[in-house]
């Protein structure tokens, strides 16, 4: 497997403090309501409905009263090694090489669904139904995120829009580069406790570069090489090793 | 030519061969393919110019202040505002999922609307607006015409210091009814924990940002307690935070909840016995002499053993907690180890900035009414009240008051008769409003004493606690007007729909949200134009009084509702340092001062005593006001006229002076524990909707599979006592109580306290849209309230209830 | 699939799997074309032309 | 009634008996196609898929058929090309199962390609594989090789069909059908490497998922290991299907149609490939269960879970996989009837249950520590589609068989009696 890190330009990466994490939910009502996600009658159906931003709860399996309980919330890795996009056949899903982002070009993608079969972390989601939006709701909709049609696969994209909209905010005033907080997805934007924390991983100034140094940051399933840019922190031993697949005996 | 086979093939080979060299089928193939892409029926979003409207949400009264993003007319986003004192922007799901509320065609009414059909056939027809008022106003000219204005009744679920509550209770003032309805909240326990204890009349408020320790018995702080936008954003505050002054967080629970998954101590006794809890804690303090001597000793009335006028003995506070509420003692009631209650008194006193917090889930409930004292009287040990990061006592907003309503004869005689749910009287004589109670003299009468119901903001049939009794009342009431902008159960059985505009269509106040601790006057606005044939409540009652004409009219002399709010706020402009004008205040969307406190120790309480009170005369002269009037020959069932009668009246169990003290009240339940061994307590999460509006579906997608499977509910129960059942994770049960059973699904829970039924409020909903309806059971259902002791509010957390396996 | 495809790149990749690909469509395509030339000369009456071209795969290949 | 179009020398059964037949089977085409509509009008959540099982039956049954098509490519190779240059009795033996291997090869791959079109989510651009291809993707080079080599499966196909005596009295066409047949050695050149490559691909497309450690293997350059055993797989198990196939034919027309030393040349192959490739999959297990997965941080048994337990490994290698292949090597063994079909049969199951493996196992084995194991169930319509694709192949198979003079040995087997006189013209191919 060939590493593609892309050490020059943006590396957009996020850092979710466990111990922040609350698992209120806000994140993925923000940025269901930021992407135009639509809403199945039966939204309990966790392996039909569309969720670019999942949340999963662990517990540490003590018994009462020393039961812990955690939360994940589980957007798009965005892989500096995605296993999604080399398999895709019609190109629908690229690694954009200037930030990173993996994109996913729902007007082509033909619905193979090779890519969500390649995901460990079921960050996509397919369309198994025509969007839904309750009657009269589709006047909520954003003109900056397209619909998705019936068929096709869709997933986080970092509210790629947002980083468009900075952009040309920036080239307005002249400037080549964005500042910190100046593009964050709709997620780390609305995160009350603050625990979902954005920026360009290759920058050192930006806080993700420094927070993914601490010893308590961890990805999910790192050992299988994927490289996700979404990291995670949490002072608690037994949510680390959760993070990932350990043989027994085996010390994180 | 000749047409044989071999030409036909020949042609039919040519044709074939000729028409894919032609561009035709490739175009075709090609425009296909672009029609997939452009499918009529996949929603397109309109452009258009995008703006932001700084506004509050105010779908409930914890008023934060959220920024709508706008496209042309649109609005298609809804972000916390980050520049407003309540909650530096923070939202929670509800408030930013409130464009689903906005533009929901299939809950909202989209025009007034009549009964025709029978009572629950949903035949309606819609009519004008004038005709809508006409016919209440002829109505209740009606019944007020014979004398008898105390006919006419409201439920109100606005905040009760805010304008359109006002303006409610105004109206039916003016008329003369005394049957103002509120929704109970956990607000009324706080505030008559203040007026028991301190003599003022309005809730207690915490000064959170600033406190060091909080002590939170059972108050979900993470669950939509309070303004919970408020409530995220302090959260952040104490966690990032840095070490030294890292807020401690010690969380009671019975569940594994959010909150107490994330605090750094989690204690779990037995529901109902947190009262017995925080007295232990006392008896700590107390014991090791940890209380601020200063405040007992200056500032307290009933701390210690104490002469009256008479010359009697009065044993102290101190004196009964140090006798009977012993760390062993109190690991007996609550199955707290001993040395923990030790060891979190300890932390508790020696904290620079501790509180400790009574409530339970949102607070969208009351609560016990001792057991919010007992609690209480923690921060009164400490000398926690009125100041820095602990409970404070807060000026009012300085709204200007409105005229004085103006009574005809008619409106003088219906006011001095009694309430019909007995509130105020001297049975119960601290509560303000008793919805249940409301219920069950209507069920109990032989015909209704109310002859028409006006539900604003209001959703009784769903949110109250044994709804069913309320159903039944609503059945019997000849008729009810709603004002609720959605399709809600309670509207489903009104006569008449008033649609209120939607939360974003209308300009309203909340005065002083929910818990915040300083003088706040939060003002939303329209965001969109009105989208349907609806109209805001406070005008629809404006033109009503004028209709009904006389002195009500002469009591709303306003031409509309932005003019009554416009008045009340002109009295800011003279308070405070910050002097503003009504554009100041539109614009912005709030006015405060954050002067947080009221003044001296010395002078603040309004007690008998002028000190803080762990004695509460207040109870003491209402109980005795209330056994002196039991006298032979009243109402049956009250013979014996004694004290003690009194006492088993008002379901208190304590003997002597601790009657009038913070004591622990072992809560009674329905149901024998023989036959129901199992107790059933509601919980709530913040991202699911609990109060009068429906959950909005992208609340739906945060609800997690292991709560809701298509349209079964789960229950969460500790594995060990599922398993006693025989009852596997995701196996149907049957719940029972003695007041009904509920079909429900089983989710081990190892958070879960054994032998407690953990059902989530808000699910359940017979009425709304088909996003929402049918999915889950209702817990009000089969909530078997029994009354707290004293303040008579129902009890909805302790409910007997026994699981059958399916 | 062609150069003028905007995700086409002149890379190893796609000269290998496009190169095989038009090498198996040339073939089939050439075997197509050879069987409707030698089907035409035969029907029109070209048999000298046609004994000439007759070919016997795959003896003649090796 | 169609006697015109029924070859010379051969008898079949009237049309009163064949109609039933058909009927039968056009009626589980007819359920196929309902199924096709529902999918195409409602979309893909009239199937039990879902996110978690991204591939269901149809992908199992796909990956089966081509598996078991590969008779086709397999058996034209050891003809035309094998049996032309190196092994003649290859050529002389296997001649007789050639058109048969080539109609079964037919049904499969073009059942295939209609199942992908129903499975994906957007069929009516589904070309934008073609168009926009990503040629490091193993399912494009799947598409373009299906597509293909359908392509020459229909070129190989077609002289066939021009040998129904109808046919062949219009000149043109049978010209052309028998120039089609000269150069047939160059069509199963194509098939031949086309084949290589998909039957590779279709386990590469596994075998490169290293999000998924059930599935993922090292390689050989761009090829994981998984490349090579599905080639391998699929030419042990296709000349045994094609074996099974023509003894159902056997059975169902009760006749002879092919010589039993036939049927011990297909059983030989298929066996000795079986076996070599089963010492290949152990070594691929053991060097799997050592290396994947344990760098992914699982343990062996933490892939056989729920309803797909450690059962099917033992199945898959051990019962029908260990058991068919000394069955098929041993002369003793494949020369007992019973026994031969028993073998083939096996062998044919085994493959399908290794497609079933790498295809839905793959999936239900949660990667993430807290996620949670899941099962799947086809819905009706997902059935229907399935068995529609079994109905239309035997339509087509008894279709072929009754009109086009598909087993060359048939008419010398079974001496036709007109008025006491055997035909022995057997004008069946003339094309050699």
């Amino acid at each position: 497997m060939k590493k593609e890190e892309n050490s020059k330009g943006n590396r957009y990466g996020m850092v979710i403090d466990l111990d922040k994490c609350t698992g209120c939910g806000l994140c993925t009502v923000a940025c269901a309501s930021e992407n135009n996600i639509s809403v199945l009658y039966d939204e309990s159906d966790k392996t039909r409905n569309i969720a670019w931003l999942q949340i999963y709860t662990i517990t540490n399996g003590k018994d009462f009263p020393d039961t812990e309980v955690v939360y994940i919330p589980r957007p798009c890795m965005q892989c500096d090694n995605p296993p999604c996009v080399s398999v895709c056949p019609p190109t629908a899903t690229r690694k954009d090489p200037n930030t990173g982002i993996i994109s996913q070009i729902y007007s082509r993608c033909v619905g193979c669904r090779y890519c969500m079969a390649a995901c460990p972390y079921h960050a996509r989601s397919f369309n198994w139904f025509d969007p839904s939006f309750p009657e009269g709701m589709d006047r909520y909709l954003s003109p900056e995120v397209s619909p998705r049609m019936r068929g096709v696969v869709e997933k986080c994209t970092f509210c790629h829009h947002r980083l468009m909209r900075a952009r040309s905010k920036a080239y307005a005033e002249g400037r080549r580069e964005l500042k910190e907080d100046e593009y964050i997805p709709a997620c780390a934007e609305a995160c009350p406790t603050q625990a979902i924390s954005f920026g360009d991983l290759n920058n050192p100034e930006h806080q993700v570069s420094q927070l993914i140094k601490s010893p308590h940051a961890f990805r999910l399933l790192e050992r299988l090489g994927t490289e996700p840019k979404v990291y995670y922190l949490s002072a608690k031993n037994w949510v680390r090793r959760m993070a990932d697949n350990y043989l027994a005996g085996e010390l994180s | 030519m000749e047409f044989s086979r071999r030409n036909f093939i020949k042609f039919f080979a040519g044709g074939l061969g000729g028409t894919l060299l032609t561009p035709l089928p490739w175009k075709l193939i090609d425009d296909i393919a672009i029609w997939t892409q452009n499918w009529s029926w996949v929603p397109v979003p309109g452009k258009g110019k995008f703006s932001h409207v700084n506004t509050v949400c105010t779908l409930c009264p914890g008023a934060c202040g959220i920024q709508v993003r706008k496209v042309g007319s649109r609005a298609v986003k809804i972000e916390g505002r980050s520049d407003y004192p309540v909650n530096h922007g923070a939202v929670c799901p509800l408030g930013m999922a409130g464009l689903q509320v906005l533009y929901n065609e299939g809950i909202r009414w989209k025009a007034p609307m009549k009964r025709m059909g029978p009572r629950g056939s949903q035949e309606w027809k819609e009519i004008s607006w004038d005709e809508a008022i006409d016919t209440l106003a002829a109505r209740i000219k009606g019944f007020r015409d014979k004398g008898n204005p105390e006919k006419l009744a409201a439920v109100d679920g606005n905040q009760s210091r805010s304008t359109m509550a006002l303006l409610i209770k105004r109206l039916l003032n003016s008329i003369g009814s005394p049957n103002y309805l509120r929704m109970p909240r956990e607000e009324d326990t706080h505030s008559m924990v203040n007026f028991l204890m301190q003599g003022f009349d309005s809730p207690l408020t915490f000064d959170l940002e600033n406190a060091d320790f909080i002590l939170s018995f059972g108050c979900g702080l993470l669950d939509g307690w309070g303004s919970s936008g408020r409530m995220l954003n302090v959260w952040r505050r104490w966690a990032t935070n840095d070490r030294q002054h890292k807020t401690h967080i010690v969380q009671v629970d019975p569940r594994a909840s959010n909150t107490a998954s994330k605090a750094d101590l989690w204690l779990a006794p037995s529901p109902g016995t947190e009262a017995a809890l925080a007295l232990g804690m006392a008896h700590v303090i107390i014991k090791e002499k940890l209380y601020s001597k200063e405040f007992i000793d200056n500032h307290s009335f009933g701390f210690s053993d104490w002469f009256d006028e008479k010359g009697l003995e009065h044993k102290g506070f101190s004196g009964i907690v140090l006798g009977k509420y012993s760390p062993e003692n109190v690991e007996n009631i609550t199955g707290i180890k001993s040395r923990v209650i030790i060891e979190v008194a300890r932390k508790f006193a020696s904290a620079n900035a501790p509180i400790a917090l009574a409530g339970r889930g949102k607070g969208t409930f009351p609560g016990s009414l001792y057991e919010f004292m007992s609690v209480h009287a923690l921060n009164a040990l400490k000398g926690r009240v009125n100041n820095k990061g602990g409970t404070l006592i807060t000026d009012d907003v300085p709204l200007a008051p409105w005229a004085d309503v103006v009574y005809d004869s008619v409106a003088n005689n219906g006011l001095t008769k009694e309430r019909i749910d007995r509130a105020g009287t001297l049975r119960y004589p601290f509560t303000r409003t008793l919805i249940h109670k409301f219920a069950e003299v209507i069920n109990g009468s032989h015909s209704s004493p109310v002859d028409t119901l006006l539900l604003c903001s209001a959703n009784p049939a769903y949110t109250m606690p044994d709804n069913q009794s309320f159903i039944k009342a609503l059945k019997k009431i000849p008729f009810i007007v709603s004002f609720s902008p959605f399709m809600d159960e309670s509207s489903m059985m009104a006569d008449l729909i008033l649609p209120d505009h939607s939360h974003l269509e209308k300009m309203v106040d909340i005065v002083r949200p929910t818990g915040i601790q300083y003088p706040l006057y939060a003002l939303s606005r329209p965001v969109v134009k009105p989208l349907y044939r609806t109209r805001h409540t406070g005008d629809v009652i404006i033109s009503l009084a004028k209709r009904i004409g006389g002195s009500i009219a002469s009591s709303f002399q306003w031409a509309n509702f932005e003019e009554a709010i416009k008045e009340r706020v002109s009295g800011l402009y003279d308070a405070g340092e910050n002097k503003v004008s009504w554009e100041d205040v539109k614009k912005n969307g709030y006015w405060y001062t954050p002067r947080h406190f009221f003044g001296k120790r010395s002078d603040i309480f309004k007690t008998a005593s002028k000190k803080f009170e762990f004695f509460s005369t207040k109870i003491e002269l209402a109980i005795k006001t209330y056994s002196k009037g039991l006298r032979p020959g009243k109402p049956s069932g009250l013979e014996g006229k004694s004290f003690d009668d009194a006492l088993l009246n008002l379901g208190i169990s304590a003997k002597g002076d601790e009657v009038y003290m913070p004591h622990y009240e072992e809560i009674k339940s329905g149901g024998d524990k023989n036959e129901y061994p199992l107790l059933l307590l509601p919980i709530e999460f913040i991202n699911l909707a609990t109060g009068w509006i429906g959950n909005p579906p992208f609340l739906n997608k945060t609800l997690f599979d292991y709560q809701l499977t298509k349209d079964d509910l789960f229950v969460e129960v500790n594995p060990k006592t599922a398993s006693r059942y025989g009852l596997t994770e995701g196996a149907k049960a049957i719940l029972k109580s003695p007041k009904g059973e509920l079909s429900v699904r089983i989710h081990h829970f190892d958070g879960a306290m054994p032998d407690v039924i953990f059902i989530p409020f808000g699910l359940g909903h017979t009425a709304y849209d088909r996003y929402l309806k049918g999915k889950g059971v209702n817990p009000n259902e089969i909530i078997d309230p029994i009354e707290d002791p004293l303040s008579g509010q129902p009890v909805w957390w302790n409910t007997r209830v026994k699981l059958i396996k399916i | 699939m062609f150069p003028f495809c905007f995700e086409w790149a002149w890379d190893v990749g796609h000269i290998i799997f496009m190169g095989l690909l038009y090498m198996v469509l040339g073939a089939i395509s050439l075997g197509l074309l050879y069987a409707f030339v030698m089907t035409w000369l035969k029907v029109t009456g070209r048999d000298k032309l046609f004994e000439r071209l007759w070919i016997r795969f795959p003896i003649t290949l090796w | 009634m169609d006697l015109a179009l029924i070859p010379n020398g051969v008898q079949r059964c009237s049309l009163k008996r064949f109609v039933p037949w058909m009927v039968l089977w056009i009626a589980l085409i007819s359920w196929g196609l309902v199924s096709a509509f529902l999918c195409f009008f409602k979309g893909l959540n009239q199937t039990n898929m879902n996110h978690y099982f991204a591939f269901g039956l149809w992908i199992v049954f796909d990956l089966s058929i081509i598996a078991l098509g590969a008779g086709a490519f397999f058996t034209g190779f050891l003809t035309h090309i094998i049996g032309e240059v190196f092994i003649y009795p290859f050529r002389d033996n296997l001649k007789a199962v050639v058109n048969a291997a080539v109609v079964i090869g037919f049904i499969c791959y073009s059942s295939a390609i209609a199942m992908l079109g129903v499975d994906v989510g957007q069929p009516l651009r589904a070309w934008f594989i073609f168009w926009h291809a990503n040629v490091h993707s193993m399912l494009t080079e799947v598409s373009f090789c299906i597509t293909a080599y359908l392509g020459v499966l229909t070129i190989e196909y077609l002289p066939l069909v021009f040998s129904n005596r109808k046919l062949r009295e219009i000149p043109e066409i049978d010209i052309f059908g028998n120039n089609l047949h000269h150069i047939i050695a160059l069509f199963a050149a194509v098939g031949t490497f086309l084949s290589f490559f998909h039957q590779g691909s279709l386990g590469g497309m596994f075998g490169v998922l290293f999000g998924r450690p059930f599935a993922f293997r090292e390689g050989f350059l761009i090829w994981p290991w998984t490349f090579f055993l599905f080639i391998h797989s699929s030419i042990a198990a296709g000349p045994s299907f094609t074996l099974l196939c023509v003894w159902i034919a056997q059975k169902v027309t009760g006749k002879e149609l092919i010589t039993r030393d036939v049927f011990n040349l297909l059983a030989k192959i298929s066996g000795w490939l079986l076996a070599t490739y089963i010492v290949l999959k152990i070594v691929d297990t053991i060097a799997w269960a050592y290396g994947v997965v344990p760098r992914a941080g699982m343990s062996f048994m933490d892939f056989y879970q729920g309803s797909y337990g450690i059962w099917l490994i033992i199945a898959e290698i051990g019962i029908f996989g260990i058991i068919p292949a000394i069955i098929l090597i041993t002369p003793k063994f494949r020369e007992r009837n019973d026994l031969l079909i028993i073998g083939a049969l096996m062998n044919v199951i085994g493959i399908v249950l290794d497609r079933f493996v790498f295809s839905i196992q793959t999936l239900s084995i949660p990667v993430m520590p807290f996620d949670k194991f899941m099962s799947y169930f086809p819905s009706w319509q997902e059935w229907g589609i399935a068995i529609g694709a079994i109905g239309y192949g035997i339509l087509l198979f008894s279709l072929s068989y009754r009109y086009l003079p598909l087993f060359p040995q048939e008419a010398e087997m079974n001496p036709v009696q007109v008025l006491g006189r055997a035909v022995t013209d057997s004008g069946v191919i003339k094309r050699s």
